[in-house]
């Protein structure tokens, strides 16, 4: 990654900038949801944005999550490019039936193109209980005709938000509110963007893959520098993007290593680590020598009380524990 | 009904409604024959509505179709063919065979965009589309249907008010046929006139009988126009009857004899040629020539459509996603210059301005909703007063009726609306 | 306010609104001192809301609080160290640490549902309550509340839409605080008055100074019995302010101090101290009395809040399904014969009737949507003629104003409704 | 399967009996739903009931999916046991937010039983088109809080559709529309339930398992038939419940043919194969002699024209070449 000659920045500051630099490049940009203008967002990530681009261009809405999503795809269709935000990712079940039939349907059955980003902050780890800590993307990795993107760093945060806006496909894209504040980086000066649909490999190793996306991703890390000190190391793969997923990267590192864990922070039950052992089973299974583990959430709710919730939420410890398995066989 | 229109334009609705029932009549013989995928819905007896309301378009209005809006595509140019092909399935069909029955839309030209089934989907749709248009200079208006039934459904809510909010050009016309698929309308609303569902957005409605097509137009058209000059959203509830069951296969025997006895004797095609011939807009020579005009037309789409292959299978397996500008070229048509929506002609003063109470400030980038618990953390932790005391407040209220936000205003005895 | 109720009353009203303001102000302490987990949202300023409308409820009636109403929750009879360790998550909370806030409840005694999060889903669960209480012959009535910025949410319509078809014994409280987050409520509902969303249902609505609380509880108290006489749902506005942020996190700076000013100057317990002292329904020595008893017993609570452990990790793991009897003994408490509902009293003859035009048949099992498409293969599959014929109907309408029903009985003329 | 001693019917008329029997069984069981009532529910599956049961208990709602599953999920707190039909289950995704969020959490949150079922008309293969087509089951499979059911007989459907009734969960009883009149089965003339939570071998067989639900359950059985004409026989095993998921019944079934191969009519990214893939990994890694392989509906809308939805299915043909395939290793 070029993340030269940059500036160290906030993963929250990665998205404003995403936000501000692409509606200045192009007046068909907007931006709608619930407290996005004066208040400049729930997390302030549109602070400054109503200020630069006035009201035509973002819009404070009522709390109707269904007509925020309708209505940008109905400007979508007219040619603009709609980010709408959700205050909380938890919220946009309010708008499923919106999302997954017309804003996802549209361009295979009457090859209507929804030019749109829907965005909001997600995941837990942040005591904000059981309504305000939502994984919901595997009802989006489920849905055909939808780009899913959960991010893990500001310079993937502010190019792949950059090419979500620059997309021709609706596309869901998660922040997760664990990193806002806590995750710095470096982010160019200049325009660019990441790919949607490429994963990146964080760490390479030869031992184990460990597969992780989002704030897992961090945890990955530490839990692999921990291995390290063991003398196990971990390639480490960052997904970015789950649809479309990059099953080369996939299967290029478990070529090599031949023992895969995936860390996610959704609940275990149908979450994306299923998805990714029928790939390897149906695609490398000549390749593995040791069960693919996960490590991930309890399917369970979230919740709210800390130890609970620690309880619930993957750890580096579990993934360390996870690994050295893995790694025996 | 009144003469107010143009020769031509008695004509032409007249037409569009003759139309629209011979392509559904002929749907009905597709249907006998097997021809037909999936259900088949009908419009008869309600094609008054759909075509006097699109009537009331201009060509760079948007419009959605529901599923008994035949009519209505069919005024805004879609040739009868794309319908007949479109509920068989057929590959030059608009939506190639992936969709049926009114399901599709055409961006570019038209300006249709698709329906799905989900009952009400369509009015934030529509609203977003009438927020673009505005916001592009287009001076459009957006127009789409809903039932009696689909007037209850959450998404029906949420977009008629937030067009409110943002007094988006959206009509909305409300097809009130005293039925929902077999629940007759009392069971489902609460409401002796439809319309009423707009006093909950303060906006304006129309009550017209949708039997009666130069009603339909000149009230769509005031709709319409009045929409385009800005004044916000504006409903019609246009009061029918659905003739036949919910969709083909239903009998509808749970409807009365004598309700549909009694709207069989308004047919809209009917009363309107009576009046036509009463004013000498049409003679039975006029008839007969659209008698033979549709006859020949729909002889010709209709082999045209038959004749049309189905799709090849593997075709199932393309277009989920736009690949990019060499699929779809998206550039939104700027009828304003791009100036006024643009740095620093657009910039603004982040700020809430209250009636009567002046403006508050713009909101610093203070402390955020979880996130981080930085912000509590640094606060004193000693065990101070609060902020908040019993009877902090000690100033006298101010004059009671200083602005209508304050609760002064509000009646201290209870208002009892019965109803 | 007027004098209309017993001392008892007027003292009890006195004592949960400042029960509400400590057990609120208590809570912003531990905020401080960082004991409280996630957010903490006030009601400062809309005590007599919460306190008056819970007040009118009968104990075998239902709520279900939102955020801002632990007013409620205490006239109701939870204690306040129920409060105090949901929010700071303790293993002796109601929901043991699971969930904070507002969010518990409890079915069994005090006939409490928890709320969640998204705006606007108690309406239907409250609607569903009411209509199982009805059923069960309970002659009860279920109460909940949403914000000004919270009756946008399609489930709102969907909600109340739906208690009002079925007459259900609900009154929902609408909390005007005039903003919703950041967003004043102008951009959110384009109504002067809020409770003109009952205009879209046809049922009853009230406006009511939310900062007396003995209009709010009159108020309140005649609505519940109007619902639980059968004249179902009933809608009141409460117009007040809210005077701190959203939550703790937010100055609210957006809002024109003015207006803040104006409506400190209002603050609901002042007011209403007035009123009893003028009423000479208190005294300072009353006055005292109740600080005292307050802080005795909030000292008391806190006390036990702080020293209820966090509850175990492995907790976490337990209790997402109901594991059967042993779990749950699941009985509805029937209060009526169970003989009314169970045939052969039950039994009825399933057909509508349409005012004026009688009954229809009811439906024979013919085909099915889909599913199966013999039907139509079984039918002619010659090119024969449609049902429908352009003209076919000769009769001439009936009288047109036979019934409301009738689009007869509609204007022909189109009507206008501006605002 | 004692099946003996029954009559034959329909796969619809199974779900009609459930409810007939326990409604009549049960007072405090109501059904309610979008022409539920008079009209009998829009596949007749409530047919007769309002007729004997009255108009409190069999409640012609709006067309309002929200206001019905909230309705009901009220309804149960008082202590009732409402079955809450959605007319097509694709509309269920209207009521995505009340069903997740409020219905699948109140147990695990505060405490609060809901036993109530959501069921309606599911699946494809009827020409339905994209929005009378779904198979939305995995939505919910990875909600916990829910149990799923799925049936393919008339003996299951009715069983298990009894057993949902009288759980004090919130269940979610799909109906593969495709089956309501094609499919014909014995039930027993008493009450009896199905278990939740248990699949079932529907044909027993050593040379690869073939798991499956619903309506693909049959074509399976039907790619079985033709397979032991060449000399394969796939055990074939049908899981009924979808969540909790009978992992033991997969597990001994796998453990003995070593074999495995998941059919579903869901599509195939994020589908219940994936589910049972990690399952397998972890559980029966070593016991694998070949790839875990899927045979799914295509990721894509389901398309109206007969010919793209048959491309779009899963078909005898598909799971037999799939199996031939998977018995090479
Ligand atoms: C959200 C949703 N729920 C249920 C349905 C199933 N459905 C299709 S049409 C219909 C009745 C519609 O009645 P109405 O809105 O009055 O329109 P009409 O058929 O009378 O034109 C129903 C229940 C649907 N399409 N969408
Ligand atoms: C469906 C939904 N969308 C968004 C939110 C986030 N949210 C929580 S409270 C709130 C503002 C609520 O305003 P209002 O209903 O007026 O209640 P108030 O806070 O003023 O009491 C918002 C947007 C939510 N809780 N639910
Ligand atoms: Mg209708
Ligand atoms: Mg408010």
């Amino acid at each position: 990654m070029a993340e030269a000659n940059g500036t160290q920045i906030t993963f929250l500051e990665a998205i404003r900038q995403a936000m501000f630099e692409e509606m200045e490049r192009d007046p068909a940009v907007v931006l709608l949801g619930e407290d996005v203008g004066v208040y400049g967002g729930a997390f302030k990530t549109s602070e400054g944005l109503l200020e630069r681009f006035g009201w035509e261009r973002v819009i404070d809405t009522p709390i109707s999550e269904s007509a925020i999503i309708g209505a940008a795809c109905g400007m979508s269709y007219a040619g603009l490019r709609p980010i709408a935000e959700l205050q909380f990712i938890d919220f946009i079940v309010c708008a499923f039936n919106q999302i997954t039939n017309f804003v996802a349907k549209g361009h295979y059955l009457w090859n209507a193109p929804a030019p749109m980003v829907m965005r909001g902050p997600s995941g837990g780890g942040v005591h904000g209980g059981p309504f305000h800590s939502a994984n919901p993307e595997m009802y989006f990795v489920h849905t055909p005709g939808l780009k899913v993107i959960y991010p893990s760093t500001p310079y993937d945060a502010k190019g792949l938000l950059k090419a979500a806006v620059r997309d021709n496909n609706p596309v869901l894209f998660f922040e997760h509110k664990f990193l806002y504040r806590r995750i710095r980086g470096e982010v160019p000066a200049e325009d660019y963007t990441v790919p949607i649909g490429k994963a990146t490999v964080r760490r390479e190793g030869q031992h184990l893959t460990i597969i992780s996306y989002a704030a897992m991703m961090h945890t990955s890390l530490e839990a692999a520098d921990a291995l390290a000190k063991e003398g196990i190391e971990a390639e480490v793969i960052d997904l970015r993007t789950l649809l479309p997923l990059d099953e080369e990267t996939i299967l290029q590192s478990v070529r090599k290593t031949n023992r895969c864990l995936v860390v996610h922070e959704d609940t275990k039950t149908g979450g994306i680590a299923g998805e990714i052992a029928a790939i390897l089973c149906e695609k490398a299974f000549g390749d593995l020598d040791g069960p693919l583990m996960r490590v991930t959430a309890l399917d369970t709710p979230v919740p709210y009380a800390p130890p609970l919730e620690e309880y619930f939420l993957p750890n580096a410890k579990k993934v360390f524990d996870a690994a050295k398995e893995l790694a025996r066989y | 009904m009144k003469k107010e229109l143009t020769r031509q334009q008695y004509l032409d609705l007249y037409y569009y409604m003759r139309l629209n029932r011979a392509v559904e009549d002929t749907m009905v013989k597709l249907f006998r024959q097997n021809k037909i995928v999936g259900g088949l819905y009908s419009s008869l007896g309600q094609e008054a509505i759909s075509v006097g309301t699109a009537y009331a378009l201009e060509k760079k209005d948007w419009l959605a179709p529901m599923i008994r809006n035949i009519g209505a595509l069919l005024v805004k140019g879609v040739p009868p063919r794309d319908v007949f092909m479109q509920h068989m399935a057929k590959y030059d069909s608009p939506t190639k065979g992936k969709d049926g029955t009114s399901h599709f839309g055409d961006l570019e030209k038209l300006h249709i965009v698709s329906p799905i089934s989900m009952l009400g989907d369509l009015i934030p749709v529509m609203t977003g589309v009438a927020m673009a248009g505005r916001y592009l200079g287009q001076n459009i208006v957006t127009m789409t249907w809903i039932g009696d039934g689909g007037s209850s459904t959450g998404v029906f809510h949420e977009g008629l008010n937030f067009a409110a909010t943002q007094k988006a050009p959206f009509v909305l016309i409300l097809e009130n046929n005293l039925w929902a698929y077999s629940t007759p309308v009392k069971r489902q609303v609460p409401l002796e006139n439809l319309a009423d569902r707009a006093k909950a957005y303060g906006i304006s409605s129309y009550i017209v009988d949708g039997n009666d097509v130069v009603a339909v137009y000149s009230t769509a058209r005031e709709a319409v126009e009045r929409a385009r000059a800005g004044e916000g959203p504006i409903l019609i509830e246009a009061k029918s009857f659905r003739r036949l069951g919910h969709a083909q296969h239903d009998p509808a025997e749970y409807v009365p004899k004598e309700m549909r006895a009694y709207w069989e004797g308004r047919d809209p095609i009917a009363l309107y040629e009576k009046f036509l011939m009463g004013e000498r807009l049409l003679d039975t020579k006029g008839k007969k020539d659209v008698d033979e005009k549709i006859e020949t037309l729909l002889a010709a789409e209709r082999e045209f459509a038959e004749n049309s292959p189905m799709p090849p299978p593997e075709f199932a397996e393309t277009g989920v996603y736009c690949t990019g500008d060499e699929c779809h070229k998206i550039r939104p048509k700027w009828e304003r210059p791009i100036s006024e929506v643009t740095p620093p002609k657009s910039s603004v003063k982040p700020v809430w301005t209250v009636e009567g109470f002046g403006s508050g400030k713009s909101a610093a980038s203070t402390a955020i909703h979880f996130g981080d618990t930085k912000a509590a953390l640094e606060t004193e932790t000693s065990d101070t007063d609060a902020t908040t005391k019993t009877n902090g407040s000690k100033r006298a209220a101010k004059s009671p009726a200083k602005n209508s936000a304050k609760a002064g205003a509000a009646s201290r005895a209870t208002r009892k609306v019965k109803r």
